[in-house]
């Protein structure tokens, strides 16, 4: 009887591990603890394992000299990095200063662009992180106070 | 703001000579001070009488001020902080607050007098900043 | 409804260029409700996955910094006419959506 | 004495010449509105004014263009379009409301209706239609008249507006030179009119943001504001800046507002619908 069960239980385990295996991979696991550190130095080292990076002329960082809106941020990267495993966006002076991290698949271009939020004037970082290391490119918005369009 | 002032007296002198130009500048400062004056005497006379001045019959006076911003807003003239500063006075009245709801009451008679003195003046002064 | 994800695409080679927009409030969790004074609680987008032919191509994850209905872009390699790509969010309120298309 | 008298006479002429060019018939006030700006803008290209404040400021249209790869007003185009189509239960769509082609409609709005001797705005008229048929009214400044004005804009997109004021309508006249008065009439606790920040200022900063030209304003319409992350009409906008200059804002599709978009319409007539368009 105990035998049965146990192979049954088996069973039971590896089946629900086939059908769960493809979500699991695909999930990968939202970095929460990063996400919530409130500095920059931190919050790169819950996600990368250190706050240490190789600058590097690299990557290309497109952001606004002065952000047009703060709400609305337009952020291009674009890294001529070899074997690129994770691009990430922080924003240094934002409260929450990890805004995203992408990432990247065998095949996948280490070239993406998206939209942030920014609450004041801040360095925005782009962190690279390869088989070889993390590097790093920043750049400052301006994030000003609107007139009557903003 | 000063590009739009420095424009509009531009419009008006461009067709005289230097001479006449003083004299259409006195003439159009001469208006507006008459213009102008009655909602002025009134912020004046109230900065200088006691505070309890509009104590006497508040709900008078609320109600006069009341149909001034009414004038200013049949003149599509009146001002965004206007109804609000009436509301707050009267709700300040109510609460035996009678300091600050004078106070806001003559910020709001000087806001609805400020409002139908600009109505006045644009009547005619919005044709000299027609683009031509 | 219509759907609250938008996708174009663009093949050159097996190069496939992505470009998605999708509605999301993606709200901070920091600010508050100009009628009621309350906090509006913190709803947003955590992640963005992408598939083509079933194999994941990307993973996005979203802090709260991402704007209001997020535009996210990328490019892959390895893609071919006819391959179906599949973009799918989820947020940190367990909502999901998704969108199916065909490269071409 | 006598230098009264002459300071008297000489007020008198100047306000009559004065007069005399606010009464200019809406094709002069056009010609001389377009050679404002090409005169103040000399490097500007007349077809770019649609695109407001991108037309003067580099750095901010490089974050407009790139708004633009993939604007969030698509959403609204979409929602726009498939409400155009439903068909209401007398068998009857919005398109058979109008007598232009779907395409062409927004570039001929507002237009006024001389029977009503009234400026008909596009979202009137899109009410008109379901009034019409026995709809309920949609409001004006939220949702679906949105969404079908965003629709009917990008199926304009490319017709030159051309919005009409019939010699043989007096009541249009009255209204344009109403919305003419409006738009050149200084209110509110700053003291401003429209053309004060919009033709003097134009270009000029107002703390970190640039004016945009007055010409071009109406026809990139319904507009997605970032600042908002919704999708807002041309009467919202004239309510903004009314608040912005301190003045309590008239209702949406007042009078006040209709014949304004009537007047500013008519200056931006030949340049090309592009809404609806994407705003900080």
């Amino acid at each position: 009887m105990k035998t049965r069960r146990s192979i049954l239980q088996g069973a039971g385990i590896a089946l629900a591990m086939f059908a769960t295996l493809p979500r699991v991979l695909l999930a990968a696991v939202w970095p929460d603890k990063a996400f919530s550190s409130a500095a920059a130095g931190q919050a790169m080292i819950d996600l990368l394992g250190t706050d240490q990076t190789i600058p590097t002329d690299q990557i290309f960082l497109k952001v606004p000299e002065i952000a047009e809106n703060g709400a609305v941020v337009p952020v291009t990267i674009n890294a001529s990095l070899e074997n690129v495993e994770s691009i990430s966006i922080v924003v240094e002076k934002n409260p929450r200063p990890l805004a995203a991290t992408f990432e990247m698949i065998p095949g996948t271009l280490p070239e993406i662009s998206c939209r942030i939020k920014m609450g004041e004037t801040s360095d925005v970082m782009a962190v690279v992180k390869t088989a070889d290391g993390v590097y790093s490119t920043s750049k400052q918005v301006k994030v000003t106070i609107g007139g009557c369009g903003g | 703001m000063d590009q739009a002032h420095a424009s509009e007296s531009g419009m008006t002198t461009a067709t005289v000579s230097p001479v006449s130009v003083t004299c259409v500048r006195f003439a159009v400062l001469a208006v507006l001070v008459m213009i102008i004056s009655p909602g002025c005497s009134t912020a004046e006379d109230t900065s200088a009488s006691d505070a309890s001045r509009c104590t006497k019959d508040f709900a008078a006076e609320l109600a006069a001020a009341e149909q001034l911003r009414v004038a200013a807003a049949n003149a599509g003239a009146e001002w965004i902080a206007t109804a609000g500063l009436l509301h707050s006075a009267k709700q300040d009245a109510e609460a035996g607050s009678m300091e600050t709801a004078c106070a806001l009451l003559e910020q709001a008679v000087f806001e609805a007098r400020s409002a139908l003195a600009q109505a006045r003046r644009e009547a005619d002064a919005w044709r000299n900043r027609v683009v031509r | 409804m219509a759907s609250k994800i938008k996708v174009k695409t663009k093949l050159s080679g097996d190069l496939a260029e992505v470009k998605s927009l999708m509605l999301h409030p993606m709200e901070t969790g920091s600010r508050k409700d100009p009628d009621t004074g309350k906090v509006i609680p913190a709803h947003h987008i955590t992640q963005l996955n992408f598939t083509n032919n079933g194999n994941p191509v990307m993973v996005a994850n979203f802090s709260t910094a991402i704007s209001k209905d997020p535009y996210f872009g990328f490019k892959f390699r390895g893609a071919k006419e006819g391959d179906t790509l599949v973009v799918s969010w989820v947020d940190n309120l367990g909502n999901r959506d998704e969108l199916e298309t065909v490269l071409k | 004495m006598r230098r009264t008298s002459a300071c008297l006479m000489i007020s008198i002429v100047a306000a009559l010449i004065g007069q005399a060019a606010a009464l200019a018939g809406p094709e002069e006030d056009r010609l001389a509105f377009v050679a404002f700006f090409e005169s103040r803008f000399p490097d500007i290209p007349l077809a770019e004014y649609g695109n407001g404040i991108y037309a003067i400021d580099s750095d901010a249209r490089e974050q407009w263009i790139e708004i633009e790869e993939f604007p969030p007003y698509e959403f609204s185009i979409e929602r726009g379009r498939t409400l155009w189509a439903q068909i209401f239960p007398s068998g009857k769509t919005y398109a058979d409301c109008f007598a232009q082609r779907t395409g062409k409609i927004r570039a001929e709005y507002p237009r006024f209706d001389e029977s009503r001797g009234e400026v008909v705005t596009l979202a009137m008229a899109i009410n008109d239609c379901r009034a019409g048929n026995q709809q309920q009214l949609l409001p004006y400044d939220e949702g679906e008249i949105i969404d079908i004005s965003a629709f009917l804009a990008f199926e304009s997109r490319g017709e030159k507006l051309e919005i009409r004021v019939p010699d043989d309508q007096p009541g249009a006249l009255a209204a344009y030179d109403s919305g003419k008065r409006f738009y050149y009439t200084k209110r509110g606790q700053l003291n401003f009119a429209c053309s004060d920040c919009h033709v003097t200022s134009a270009g000029q900063y107002v703390r970190a943001d640039r004016l945009s030209a007055s010409l071009g304003h109406p026809t990139h319409f319904p507009v997605y504001r970032s600042k908002l992350g919704g999708m807002i009409s041309l009467h919202q906008r004239f309510a903004g800046c009314v608040r912005d200059v301190r003045a309590k804002p008239f209702d949406l599709q007042s009078n006040e507002y209709r014949n304004l978009e009537y007047f500013l319409s008519y200056m931006s007539n030949g340049l090309a619908v592009n809404g609806p368009g994407a705003r900080k």
